[in-house]
């Protein structure tokens, strides 16, 4: 039996490890560095409508413990994703299952998106991304209302051909509300958190450093407060969770995992050793082995009757 | 596990130098695999700092490389903190490495015989050193316009010397050409000659010189920095607009080397 | 000139860094490792009407770069604090200015504080605060909902003799709403920002480590939501701010100044360092040098021409 | 700046040797200024670890000091990052060092002569040390009850035969007697002796059942742990409930060393 096995809607995942959207691309330059057939699933960069070029630069900045990005949703839009992107990922890891991480400005563009991304073969799930913090329009918005992000879920969710499940946003008084919303309207499970509104001040010029003045911070300095969200939003609704924010190593994704994920996706992580997904899932046993855990589904069980 | 072979390295290098340049540069070699296996002059190496606190890595152009004792060497001015902590570093250590990345100079169309220019300010230099090597190797005649701020901030002097006529300038005027760069092309009787090909790692002031001056030209290339989170092409950090077109390239993976005209410097 | 003297409200400052509340107590212990006229002002801890025993231990957790807190109030109540911690700084430290930090689980307790603190003669302002995250009762609730903040700002300040800066949180979906609230209702400052709620969980009991379950997090790791959020106040309001989150050196204080803070305190920061106040006053000159400073008022003012 | 003569000191003491004792156990001499002020056994310094990652400090009680080598010996067990770090320190490394901190163990009431029993368990043991040395030094004439989970792990055993009687308990019963502390002291006929003070330190349950056993006793004393961040008494963190009261005592500066039945262990 395997023991990193875990099951969700959609996905039948061989360990619970995958990178998180924005952090990985499509996967083809990480595949120059492993086989990407170790990870448990990939989330692949936000697809828009349109191709998107995304914001001015500095797109990053580093932070202690984290970093900053105000990328603003660049990617070559769903055309060049369904006819290019996905068929490479299909055509060399056809058992890789792919999250595609859904984003837009407006309702109509995030249903024409998840009408369309779903019927690609290797995608089993789709992730919607009501919380980036780098766009002015869309985004946050639909991440911080209830009303908004129920409507919008309704939607996508009557159009997407796989399970939806929807990305929350940290910056927000209280995540319960929200999550509430997204299940009502019929979301299969959650993604969280993505990052932190934060800004970095270059003492130089006296100005921001990114071009977009703001940017996401994440990172192991957001650990605690994805754990926390996790762990909230876990308590008031039954549906699976993707968890994230600052997974480094398997302690890491044991912990989001005992808040409440059931699989986990680790993004900044990658940029410190781009061979973080599979050194994680490499250390998994011997983690699980310290902490009495023999598999991940009856540790899952276990925090869904006696959540922490 | 399937790991191993696959093109792009991720290596703990081992620092077998490190040696003080200047008061701000230093000069650090290390050891490993990646020193043997094919790399362009004006690729880059992407460095972990050994500080938990920096997630980043840093990026640095590969100044020289020893394929037979295995040795890559860096060239880096300490600006920040994690430069700084890379200057503590002492022999021994090891060094997590990714690399070589991007694409570096073309060279392969020159001819032996002809003639290069390379035009190189301050941090620029590092990877322009590689490339003259490698250019010296092919048979071209190279000269190189090198501009720093005062005469006590030259590096490499007698290795630059070694393989080519060298022009410096300075901004105080402290040795050489009294002024900026771009002033020396202006007044110099060199850059009126007929190079086959130049070659620029700089500044910005520089690049944009460079960018407009040699716009025309069939093969002048531009070397580009940008602040990155992967270094590998996958994250959109690094880009810079294209030239007249609404598109975004990545300088750690479609550059940082950039023919002139092609991007907005 | 004295190129570090700062003026606020109420408080005269000879250099803008004091140490944030709760994290110095009333300065005794401290008073043992330098000399606290070094300061430029004594945050103290949060007063309550009644004495305050505070929350189940463990209270702290270390998080990468920042710490979790979940202390609870705990203080010797107001009547003490008259009696015995404020004499003993007005004692020994005479020129030394308080900001006293009232805290409270309804309306008529902060009320009831607010009305007696300010009678001490060396409270020169009161710090209000609405955004405790460790609290069942009061904290949060006040910092979350703009009428809320409304309400108890102006019943404080219509009892309070010194002038009332109020304390905000960054628990907030938007921190500008509330800091109109707390304007209109006649604060004469804020400070900001509390901290961040998360967890941490033991992995060898899957229990939440705080015997509170969750704690505020602070310090390096949320530095660059603080300058995000000092950033946003600033850019809604003319009132001064007494900027916190993350400083550990002179560099992060003047970025915090750049982001629109008149002033600076130090919480995480002497735990690591019981002299970090005056060791950043000691560098603050030389960092104002490297950045071309001529002195903070000046900076100040280009910063409320021009912000960030 | 007025710095300089406050009764609290924070220095950065330099490491003089790191000793391994056991297979998790370590030694660590330092030496500073620190050694030289007055010290009472079950007084503690809050070191902190050479790492930026790790903000809070860690409270280790002292050993052993000597004001004329002015070093001072902690003994500390790896049990996570912050004391893993601290095991890799070498010598010459300097710790940025606070203490001495807290109340220690009382001891002035003791006559020459009078006998005290030392009750440790594991890591509890260092300050006991320290303690034991102190006491016969003041003449009084110490007994050991020390546990441990099984032979391998004992530490000190030498240094603490040399100042009196020493009874061993191990969980697994590979040394001395089997079973855990408590029960060897109901065994045991030197508990039966009427000890002018008692003293112990260890693990929670250890703690709780000299805190009972000893609760009318005039003279015995617990020492605690609890997490902290201050260490100095300013930010209430670490505190312990009041036996029977509706108050808290702070475990840095009320204690760590308190009567038995002051509080809820
Ligand atoms: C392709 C490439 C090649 C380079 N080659 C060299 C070289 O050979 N020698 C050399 O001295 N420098 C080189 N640089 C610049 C070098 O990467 C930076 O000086 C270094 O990253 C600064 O790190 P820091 O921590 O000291 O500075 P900090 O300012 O503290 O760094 C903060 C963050 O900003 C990034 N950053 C700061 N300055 C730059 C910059 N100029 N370019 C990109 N990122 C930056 C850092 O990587 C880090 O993520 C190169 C940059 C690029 C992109
Ligand atoms: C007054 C006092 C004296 C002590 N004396 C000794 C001694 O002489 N020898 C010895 O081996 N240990 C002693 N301890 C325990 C020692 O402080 C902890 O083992 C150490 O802090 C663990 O740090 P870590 O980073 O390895 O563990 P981690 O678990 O990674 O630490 C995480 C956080 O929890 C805190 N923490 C973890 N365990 C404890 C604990 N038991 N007590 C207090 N804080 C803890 C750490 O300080 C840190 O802030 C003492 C504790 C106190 C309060
Ligand atoms: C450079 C970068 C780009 C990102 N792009 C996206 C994105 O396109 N869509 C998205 O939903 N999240 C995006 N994220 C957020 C991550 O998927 C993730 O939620 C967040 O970074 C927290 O995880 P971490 O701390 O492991 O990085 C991005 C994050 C980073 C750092
Ligand atoms: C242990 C601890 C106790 C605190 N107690 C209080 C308090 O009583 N009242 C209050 O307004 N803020 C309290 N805070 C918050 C700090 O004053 C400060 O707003 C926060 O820690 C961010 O600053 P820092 O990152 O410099 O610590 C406390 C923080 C810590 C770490
Ligand atoms: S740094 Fe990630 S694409 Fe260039
Ligand atoms: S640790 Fe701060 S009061 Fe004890």
């Amino acid at each position: 039996m395997n023991r990193l096995a875990v099951d969700l809607p959609g996905l039948k995942l061989k360990n619970p490890i995958m990178p998180a959207s924005g952090c990985f691309g499509f996967g083809q330059r990480y595949a120059e560095f492993y086989d990407l057939d170790q990870l448990g699933a990939i989330i692949v960069k936000a697809a828009t409508l349109e191709p998107r070029t995304g914001n001015p630069t500095p797109r990053v900045a580093e932070t202690t413990s984290g970093m900053l990005n105000a990328i603003g949703l660049q990617n070559p839009g769903i055309e060049a994703i369904m006819t290019e992107k996905l068929p490479w990922l299909q055509q060399r890891y056809p058992a890789l299952p792919v999250i595609a991480n859904v984003a837009g400005s407006a309702e109509a563009d995030y249903v024409a998106v998840c009408r369309q991304i779903g019927t690609a073969p290797n995608v089993k799930a789709i992730e919607l991304n009501i919380s980036c913090p780098n766009v002015a329009h869309g985004g946050l918005e639909f991440g911080t209302e209830p009303e908004a992000a129920y409507n919008l879920t309704k939607a996508c969710k009557a159009v997407s051909q796989v399970p939806l499940y929807v990305k929350l946003s940290p910056n927000v008084t209280d995540i319960k509300v929200i999550a509430r919303a997204v299940e009502a309207a019929g979301a299969d499970g959650f993604t969280l958190i993505n990052t932190l509104v934060g800004m970095q001040i270059d003492l130089k010029t006296r100005k921001p450093l990114l071009g977009n003045r703001t940017g996401g911070l994440s990172g192991p300095a957001i650990k605690s407060i994805a754990v926390r969200l996790i762990n909230q939003v876990h308590h008031v609704s039954k549906l699976p969770i993707i968890g994230m924010g600052g997974v480094m190593n398997a302690a890491d994704a044991l912990e989001l995992m005992m808040a409440g994920a059931s699989a986990i996706a680790v993004g900044t992580a990658n940029f410190s050793n781009p061979q973080a997904c599979p050194d994680i899932i490499d250390a998994l046993p011997a983690a699980m082995d310290q902490y009495q855990i023999k598999d991940l589904p009856s540790l899952i069980d276990e925090m869904a009757v006696d959540p922490a | 596990m399937k790991r191993g072979d696959f093109s792009m390295l991720q290596e703990k290098m081992v620092v077998v130098q490190q040696r003080q340049l200047t008061a701000d540069v230093f000069e650090l070699t290390l050891q490993g695999k990646m020193a043997t296996v094919k790399a362009t002059a004006g690729q880059f190496v992407d460095v972990k700092i050994p500080d938990p606190n920096l997630l980043l890595r840093r990026p640095f152009g590969i100044t020289q490389v020893d394929p037979q004792t295995k040795q890559l060497r860096l060239v880096y001015r300490v600006v920040g903190q994690g430069t700084a902590e890379l200057s503590q570093v002492t022999p021994g250590t090891h060094l997590d490495t990714i690399g070589p990345l991007g694409h570096g100079f073309p060279t392969d169309f020159l001819q032996a015989g002809q003639r290069a220019l390379i035009i190189g300010g301050g941090t620029g230099i590092p990877p322009l050193y590689a490339l003259s090597q490698q250019l010296v190797a092919q048979g071209i005649e190279v000269t190189h316009a090198i501009g720093f701020g005062k005469q006590e901030q030259i590096f490499y002097e007698q290795e630059f010397r070694a393989l080519g006529d060298v022009h410096y300038a300075t901004d105080d005027g402290s040795y050489g050409f009294h002024g900026h760069i771009g002033l020396l092309l202006d007044a110099a009787d060199f850059a009126k000659t007929d190079f086959a090909a130049v070659y620029a790692c700089g500044p910005r002031g520089l690049l944009m010189a460079v960018n407009n001056r040699y716009r025309g030209h069939p093969h002048a290339y531009i070397s580009l920095e940008s602040r990155m989170a992967c270094g590998v092409g996958e994250c959109y950090a690094c880009v810079v607009p294209a030239q007249g077109q609404q598109k975004m390239y990545k300088v750690c993976d479609d550059g940082p080397v950039f023919a002139t005209g092609e991007v907005e410097v």
